[in-house]
């Protein structure tokens, strides 16, 4: 059976069914059984990857290792609790009168294919479908950024366009020059663009060249992935986009982009074996943690303030590739997924905040939230224990791995920096969040109708997830991302 | 367990008759001095047996604790008497606690002191206590720094190993950090004992007195213990300084009879000899304000400071 | 053939006018056609005629269509004012084809059609950038990304042998082309929200 | 650990867990879920005391091997506990003071029916339990890290459990971002101990310290100092404390003073004297200091206080530094090689650990009772309470006793054996520095002394002379079970000072694991009645013995009244008011008051600031209305922590500049970037 193929298609047919049904609900539920099935397929394709270690389709057009079975995984599940999260969110703006229905059954097309796109990201073997497929991501998720047509959300979409595709324009000038050294290497025939084929010959390729193609790579990826100072776009599209977008935005998406990048990064670790590429990433990984946390520490948005704890957690991940040793390179993959658990569960309960109290200024929304959606604020505030990184969530697990893997392999003032930063975006979120969450109401007022439910599926999938994956990584996944380390560690 | 019934007994007995004497003997020399012709030495007896013998007036907002300090005070200033050598070596009951202890039942009795100066809800109380604690605070350092001098030499905290040791080298009465020392304990004496400069017994006013502040709403038996128990912990603070910076003429373990008068005539003489010195600083000083106390025991802090600093040199 | 895409790009650097931006957008692209052709028949590689004739159709035909049919329906002819004065730019262009033609030295060996179309692309890319960091209508904007993909498309006919693979090269073109139509309707909504198409005007996400 | 005591353990532990999952489930039925938290906790509290208790009595603490909880099925992580002899004593304490807390709460939580969620209380005060026993038995660097976290998270809860008082909020973020300021200090220092060890099992840091270049070892003492020290609250690193301990409901902050503090001692007797090996000289010179200076201005801070709980928490401070001063003699002796003494140091300050975990438990218990009486924390509405709360009145008393370490009570002891140690230390070295000894004990009598004094103030405002509000004046005893839990620690109060000899065995396991001496023989004399100093003719006390001849002198007083005051009377009247018409309770002397000479002499310390504003119709002698105020300042606050907030913050603000919305901005960042990374490449 076609296995990748169908987890391209299948989401990809959601999109196009939702052109067609009329009532909202179905939409919904098309997008869920969508991304169900291809997270049942992800699990059916980590197992034939740990059997077969590469599994390819179409004359290797498509091909998935660990690490793409790694990232569909992420992929579908954030995917799928968007879209579990998105039905009664939208039914309730419509209901306020927030967005009309056109636009609703906009974002129920768009979501399936932003996935499908991610998919075949993670998916093609050829590096400029993969470009293109980035592209793809980026153009879908503008729309989805704009959906409200409000003055705010087009200006973030704008930058974010903007930003996006001049980045990716860069991407594309790293890839040409990479397929350049590909062709250098033999003039006579149209060689294959295939990652695959270029790691095989990644020792004959000219050096020049590919230093050069990666640093247009770097920036171009980098952009998209959100690494500081290429970050600009992100607070404003994270914070504008809807809830269950920024969900998505945060949570996969810039991670795919970093995917994008890490396969340049191996390929070029790969022919200049020298720590050119991995110092890239660890001085913009640090420099996005160490720019992330004042914007944190004064911030007066709630949705900017999660987007800026982004940046910081892409900033960590990178940080734990660029030192490259096994262990910071695995609990990088594994800080990955705990935060792709973790960070959808804080917009929708963002968007649950934003829809009650009609705004996200922390001003506004003013102490005492619990009072009014407890169970939101309960979910909320595990979510940002976790995220800032205390036990017994994973990601503290993650987070120590990749300190006291840098400590290992002698890095010592990298590892320092690193607690000194979690610190300062700990205290950061700790302080707004206590400010706005606990406490008494101020009198008179209006908490119109605060719907205490909403949301509380998908934000319990995830973090039931999140507290089951903390205490109990089963076999198969640990071997899968030891496998996915050693292609990132460059020794299979 | 060396405890010898006889000697105890005959020291409590001593303490408790010796105590108001003294206490009287320096009222009729300072009223000498001051050429008045002054109370009689004995009168102290007197005036503790009318205290008993009269009948008590209690606040009507006092507590329990008030009537349970006087026993405290009293109880605790008779103990420490017990631990401190008087006529002999070793003191009847140094195996149960040695200075620290002293200085810990000492603060224990000042403790319940105080608080029963805040029972009665007078403001005078709440004043006395309040003084009195803030002045033994800053008397303590220097008291321990004292004592820690001799006691470091010693390598105890038993005081009758002290004075032994410091008997054991009569010249060490000249090394200068004994000497020194033997200034700073005075000066704490002094204000422990609620001496001008730091108080005046003898007043009633209410800006000037401390001791005496805390035990206005007491009457009858209570102000008779209270009284002597202040009488007692005097001369227990006084036989302190004698016996342990200046052990001359004390007796040794198992002395004979006649070793034992001995000591006891000498110890009377270095006891009269102090009072002497007392009353003669009594009179020759005013009484300071209450913030230039600090001044005062600092200096005495500092006395004991460098006396620790000179047997630090001369070890 | 090369330099004369540069030399179109500096043109428009000093074009203040919206619709002659456009045209000459077109040109250059135009200009990309025939290198394309020229490559294309230079070694027979079929793919690359095919490469050719989709820039001919999109970008000198669709796209300045597309673009002019934009501006008429929104009503913009106004002056564009840039951030830098236009010799100031000029020097700066300058700098950044210099920048250019040191980056590509190294890797002249590689070249099919020699005079230094690397260097060109890049300067192609640089001074498009910052042509968009010195405009500030939203449009113009769009213009200088287009021409930042012309220098890339430059580099991909120049450098490699037969240019890149089909499949590559048809994605990459849909994806501009939507991606223009995406930006074309961003335009169009931010021109009906902000009554205007001055970028600087969308500074409101701060901090 | 022999079976017994591990099973009992694991009943502990469970019955933790079992309180924390009842008191959730049955949040809606209040009476329910108070029982079922706190009963549970009490009776986990049960089988933890005994179940160490067991261990260190017949000394199989240490013998025993690491046991996995349950297996790890996550890297790195494996949950296993050892209690040796030192987790065997804190959790010794944890649970003491446990079960105490526990039944406490029962009736203390009846105050939150209705208002607040008691089930929660229930479950947080359980996991807080269950969090700090693991932390003192955790065999593994993650584990103990999770534990350490999770007991601090726990704490944050607790005390911002009252969270609608924005105070409390802010105490509460205050606390937790200390809190793991400090963890980030532990967690590098651990790592850096993981560098050389290359494990992260607990036994394999076993005297590591030798084994390491001296500069990481240096900077493992600093980091643990710093980390430990902040979660223990030395100075300067206390400011969280005052904050937070009052602002938790009372039994939290018994819990937190009592014990959670205590988790900094173990982490540093751990750090110290079992993984750190050898210290050079300075470690205990800059422990002792620090030691000797938190105590003094502990101390002295919380003279100056009129909040009832703050002035204990400041109190918490000063013993936390009388406890520093014992462990910071014992690495000098460590240093100076006498096994001996360090192991008396040593004992000394852990002896006062617990004997400060009981009193000061005990003291907020009675600030608890007071508060759920009277409704304020302020002393100056108090007064009078001796009367309408008798028991509680004499436990807190006992309590202050103990605290201001006045014989016979357990204070004391330990006090005696820190002077020991210090008065002995002046022998072990011919350099200047063993004139620390002499001034730090100097600086303990101060300590001392200010304590008695302040204790003083507090007793003596809050429950003696008349009712200074209404509040005070309708106050009610306490419930039994209230009563009950102070009088526990009553009990352990009188326990520990009478009977030191006894405890002092305890001891034996632990100086036997960390230093390799047992001192209970040589610190015994008499068969057991008193308490000797270990070096000969060093000094001996007897609590027990003085407690005996105060009953035995009692005769001399009763005697006196038999022949003297067979006749008189006593006559209860009012107290004399000078001639005034009656006295108020205005009159009277207040706390600030009572602490004003301090306040003067300590001018330069506390830089007090008054207000005096003052409404008079003809003369300001005859004020119509009169308006005071005072305040001190805490001197680290204004000069080290608020500059470097305001410095912090004010950075960011500029930093914000960055992301002022222009997109132009943006990309020239972005084509900067790319030129520079260009240029770089080539």
């Amino acid at each position: 059976m076609l296995l990748l193929t169908s987890i391209l298609v299948v989401p990809v047919l959601a999109g196009l069914l939702c052109l067609v049904v009329r009532p909202p609900r179905v939409m919904a539920a098309l997008g869920v059984l969508a991304f169900s099935t291809t997270l049942g397929l992800g699990i059916v394709l980590v197992r034939q990857v740990l059997v077969r270690g590469v599994v390819t389709e179409w004359r290797e057009f498509l091909s998935a290792d660990a690490l793409s079975a790694w990232m569909v995984l992420l992929i579908s599940v954030v995917s799928l609790a968007t879209s579990l999260y998105a039905g009664r969110y939208f039914r309730r703006d419509v209901a306020a009168g927030a967005i009309t229905a056109g636009r609703v059954r906009e974002f129920h097309v768009l979501t399936p294919l932003f996935g499908a796109g991610m998919f075949l990201v993670v998916l093609a073997n050829n590096l400029g479908v993969m470009w293109a497929a980035v592209e793809g991501t980026a153009l879908s998720s503008v729309l989805l950024v704009a959906l409200y047509n409000r003055r705010n959300s087009l200006e973030a979409a704008w930058k974010y366009i903007i930003l996006g595709s001049l980045g990716l324009a860069l991407a594309l000038m790293g890839t040409v020059f990479v397929y350049a050294a590909a062709c250098k290497n033999n003039p006579q025939s149209l060689p294959s663009f295939n990652w695959s084929y270029l790691m095989s010959v990644a020792g004959k390729l000219d050096p020049h060249l590919l230093k050069l193609a990666f640093v247009f790579v770097f920036i171009g990826y980098g952009t998209k992935a959100g690494l500081a100072p290429m970050h600009t776009w992100l607070p404003d599209a994270h914070s504008e986009a809807p809830s269950p977008t920024s969900a998505m935005l945060s949570g996969v998406s810039l991670k795919i982009a970093l995917y994008a990048l890490l396969r340049f990064h191996i390929l070029t670790t790969a022919c200049l074996d020298d720590g050119f590429s991995r110092s890239f990433l660890l001085g913009f990984g640090l420099f996005s943690m160490f720019l992330a946390t004042p914007f944190i520490l004064i911030q007066r948005n709630l949705k900017r303030m999660l987007a800026y704890s982004s940046l910081e957690h892409i900033g960590l991940i990178c940080v734990g590739f660029a030192l490259n040793s096994p262990v910071t390179i695995f609990g990088a993959l594994l800080h990955m997924g705990y935060h792709a658990l973790t960070k959808p569960v804080l917009f929708f309960a963002a968007g649950n905040i934003h829809q009650t109290f009609h705004s996200l200024e922390f001003r506004v929304i003013g102490p005492g939230v619990v009072k009014v959606l407890p169970v939101t604020v309960l979910l909320m505030g595990l979510a940002a224990l976790a995220a800032i990184g205390l036990p017994p969530f994973g990601l503290f697990l993650s987070e120590m791995t990749i300190i006291s893997g840098g400590l290992e392999a002698q890095q010592t003032a990298v590892s320092v920096l690193i607690v000194v930063a979690l610190l300062a975006s700990f205290c950061g979120i700790l302080q707004q969040l206590t400010r706005i969450l606990l406490g008494e109401r101020k009198p008179g007022d209006h908490t119109g109708d605060a719907r205490r439910m909403d949301g509380v599926p998908a934000m319990a999938m995830l973090l039931g997830g999140l507290l089951f994956f903390s205490v109990w990584l089963p076999a198969p996944l640990l071997e899968l991302l030891h496998q996915a380390a050693g292609i990132i560690g460059g020794k299979p | 367990m060396n405890l010898d019934p006889l000697l105890l007994f005959l020291q409590t007995l001593l303490l408790l008759l010796l105590a108001p004497l003294v206490s009287g003997v320096i009222k009729n020399w300072k009223a000498k001095l001051q050429n008045r012709r002054g109370p009689r030495p004995w009168q102290v007896y007197f005036d503790i047996a009318k205290f008993l013998r009269k009948d008590m007036v209690i606040s009507e907002h006092a507590s329990w604790v008030f009537c349970f300090a006087p026993y405290v005070v009293f109880l605790t200033s008779l103990l420490t008497g017990l631990m401190v050598p008087m006529v002999s070596l070793p003191a009847p009951l140094s195996l149960f606690g040695g200075v620290l202890a002293v200085v810990g039942l000492l603060a224990l009795g000042r403790f319940f002191l105080a608080l029963s100066g805040l029972d009665p809800a007078s403001a005078f109380g709440g004043m006395g206590s309040s003084r009195e604690m803030t002045i033994s605070a800053i008397a303590e350092p220097a008291l321990m720094l004292a004592i820690f001098t001799v006691a470091i030499t010693a390598g105890s905290t038993d005081l009758s190993q002290i004075a032994q040791s410091t008997q054991s080298a009569t010249l060490k009465l000249l090394n200068p950090a004994h000497v020194l020392a033997f200034a700073a304990f005075f000066i704490v004496l002094l204000a422990e004992t609620g001496r001008i400069p730091v108080d005046n017994p003898a007043t009633h006013l209410e800006l000037t007195m401390i001791h005496e502040a805390m035990l206005l709403e007491y009457s009858g038996r209570y102000l008779a213990l209270m009284e002597w128990g202040a009488s007692i912990k005097q001369l227990v603070l006084m036989t302190l300084l004698l016996n342990v910076f200046f052990p001359v003429g004390l007796a040794g373990p198992q002395a004979s009879a006649a070793a034992l008068g001995v000591s006891l005539i000498a110890y009377l003489a270095k006891l009269l000899a102090l009072s002497a010195v007392v009353v003669v600083v009594e009179t020759t000083n005013a009484k300071l304000r209450l913030f230039r106390v600090p001044d005062l025991l600092s200096t005495a802090f500092v006395l004991a400071t460098l006396a620790l600093l000179s047997s630090f040199l001369f070890h | 053939m090369a330099a004369l895409m540069l030399v179109v790009q500096l043109l428009m650097i000093a074009q203040r006018m919206l619709l002659t931006n456009i045209r000459l957008f077109a040109i250059q692209s135009f200009f990309l056609a025939a290198i394309a052709a020229v490559v294309a028949y230079h070694h027979n590689a079929s793919h690359v005629y095919v490469v050719a004739v989709l820039t001919l159709i999109g970008k000198v035909i669709f796209l300045p269509w597309l673009l002019t049919r934009l501006v008429n329906r929104i009503q913009i002819h106004e002056e564009i004012e840039p951030l830098f004065s236009p010799p100031t730019s000029m020097l700066i262009c300058g700098g950044l084809t210099l920048l250019g033609y040191v980056v590509a030295r190294p890797f002249t060996s590689l070249e099919r059609l020699g005079n230094n179309t690397l260097a060109i692309a890049l300067t192609l890319l640089l001074t498009g950038f910052f042509l968009m960091i010195n405009r500030r209508k939203a449009l113009t904007q769009v213009l200088a990304l287009l021409t930042v993909e012309n220098g890339v498309m430059l580099a991909a006919v120049a450098l490699t042998t037969y240019g890149m693979p089909l499949v590559v090269e048809l994605g990459i073109f849909f994806d501009v082309l939507v991606a223009v139509m995406v930006l074309g309707i961003l335009v169009y909504r931010i021109r009906e929200n902000f009554a205007s198409m001055d970028t600087s005007k969308l500074n409101q996400l701060k901090g | 650990m022999n079976a017994f005591s591990s099973t009992l353990l694991t009943f502990s532990l469970w019955a933790y867990v079992a309180g924390m999952v009842g008191a959730l489930l049955f949040q809606r039925a209040e009476k329910l879920a108070n029982g079922m938290g706190f009963g549970f906790a009490a009776a986990g509290g049960v089988f933890g005391v005994f179940s160490c208790g067991a261990a260190l009595v017949n000394g199989t603490a240490s013998a025993g091997q690491s046991i996995d909880l349950f297996p790890s099925l996550i890297p790195f992580v494996r949950f296993s506990l050892h209690a040796d002899a030192l987790g065997c004593f804190f959790g010794l304490i944890v649970s003491l003071v446990g079960v105490a807390l526990s039944i406490y709460s029962l009736g203390y939580a009846r105050g939150y029916f209705g208002r607040k969620n008691v089930g929660v209380l229930g479950a947080l005060f359980n996991l807080l339990l269950l969090a700090t026993t693991l932390v003192f038995l955790a065999d593994n660097v993650f584990f103990f890290l999770m534990a350490w976290e999770i007991m601090a998270l726990t704490a944050y809860c607790l005390v911002s459990f009252e969270h609608e008082f924005e105070e409390t909020r802010n105490a509460g973020v205050l606390y937790f971002v200390m809190s793991h300021i400090g963890t980030a200090c532990i967690i590098l220092g651990f790592l850096l101990l993981f560098q050389t060890s290359g494990s992260y099992g607990f036994d394999s840091f076993h005297a590591l310290g030798d084994k390491m270049p001296s500069g990481r070892r240096n900077a493992v003492f600093l980091l643990f100092l710093f980390g430990f020290g902040t979660k223990a609250g030395m100075v300067p690193l206390h400011i969280w404390l005052p904050a937070a301990h009052p602002v938790a409901p009372s039994n939290v902050s018994a819990m937190m003073s009592g014990v959670l503090i205590k988790t900094g001692i173990y982490g540093l007797t751990r750090v110290f004297f079992d993984f750190m090996g050898t210290p050079p000289s300075w470690w205990g010179v800059t422990v002792l200091t620090i030691g000797t200076i938190s105590a003094v201005l502990g101390v002295l801070f919380a003279l100056m206080e009129h909040d009832l709980k703050r002035l204990l928490a400041y109190h918490s401070i000063e013993n936390i530094g009388i406890i520093l001063m014992g462990l910071g003699a014992a690495m000098m002796f460590l240093h100076s090689g006498h096994p001996v003494l360090a192991s008396l140091a040593l004992i000394a300050g852990l002896y006062h650990t617990i004997n400060h975990a009981v009193f000061k438990a005990l003291l907020f218990l009675g600030a608890g009772a007071v508060l759920h009486a009277t409704h304020t924390r302020n002393m100056e509405e108090m007064g009078g309470l001796a009367k309408r709360m008798r028991w509680t009145a004499l436990f807190f008393l006992v309590g202050a006793v103990a605290i201001s370490a006045l014989p016979p009570l357990n204070g004391f002891v330990s006090e005696w054996l820190t002077y020991q140690s210090l008065l002995q230390g002046f022998g072990t070295t011919t350099s200047l520095i063993r004139l620390m000894f002499p001034l730090s004990g100097a600086m303990l009598a101060l300590t001392g002394a200010l304590a008695a004094a302040c204790f003083v103030k507090a007793f003596g405002i809050t429950f003696l002379a008349q009712p200074r509000s209404d509040h005070a004046r309708h106050a009610h005893e306490a419930p039994f079970t209230m009563l009950l839990g102070q009088g526990i620690l009553t009990a352990a109060c009188v326990f520990l000072g009478l009977f030191p000899t006894v405890f002092l065995k305890l001891f034996d396991p632990l100086t036997q694991q960390l230093i390799g001496q047992q001192l209970s023989q040589q610190l015994t004399a008499v068969n057991g009645l008193v308490l000797s100093g270990v070096v000969a003719q060093g000094g001996t006390v007897s609590t027990l013995g003085i407690t005996l001849m105060l009953l035995c002198l009692l005769p001399v007083p009763l005697v006196l009244w038999v022949l003297f005051a067979r006749t008189s009377r006593t006559r209860i009247a009012p107290t004399w008011d000078c001639g005034l018409r009656e006295l108020t309770p205005q009159m009277e002397y207040t706390a600030t008051g009572f602490s004003k000479p301090l306040r003067m002499i300590f001018k330069a310390l506390f830089r007090p600031r008054r207000e005096v504003q003052r409404e008079y119709d003809f003369s300001p002698y005859f004020a119509t209305t009169l308006r005071f105020e005072s305040h001190v300042e805490e001197l680290f606050q204004t000069h080290i922590y608020r500059p470097l907030k305001w410095l912090v913050l004010r950075t960011s603000r500029r930093l914000r500049a960055l992301q002022a919305g222009s997109i132009q901005a943006y990309l020239i960042y972005m084509f900067v970037t790319l030129l520079a990374l260009l240029l770089f490449a080539l």
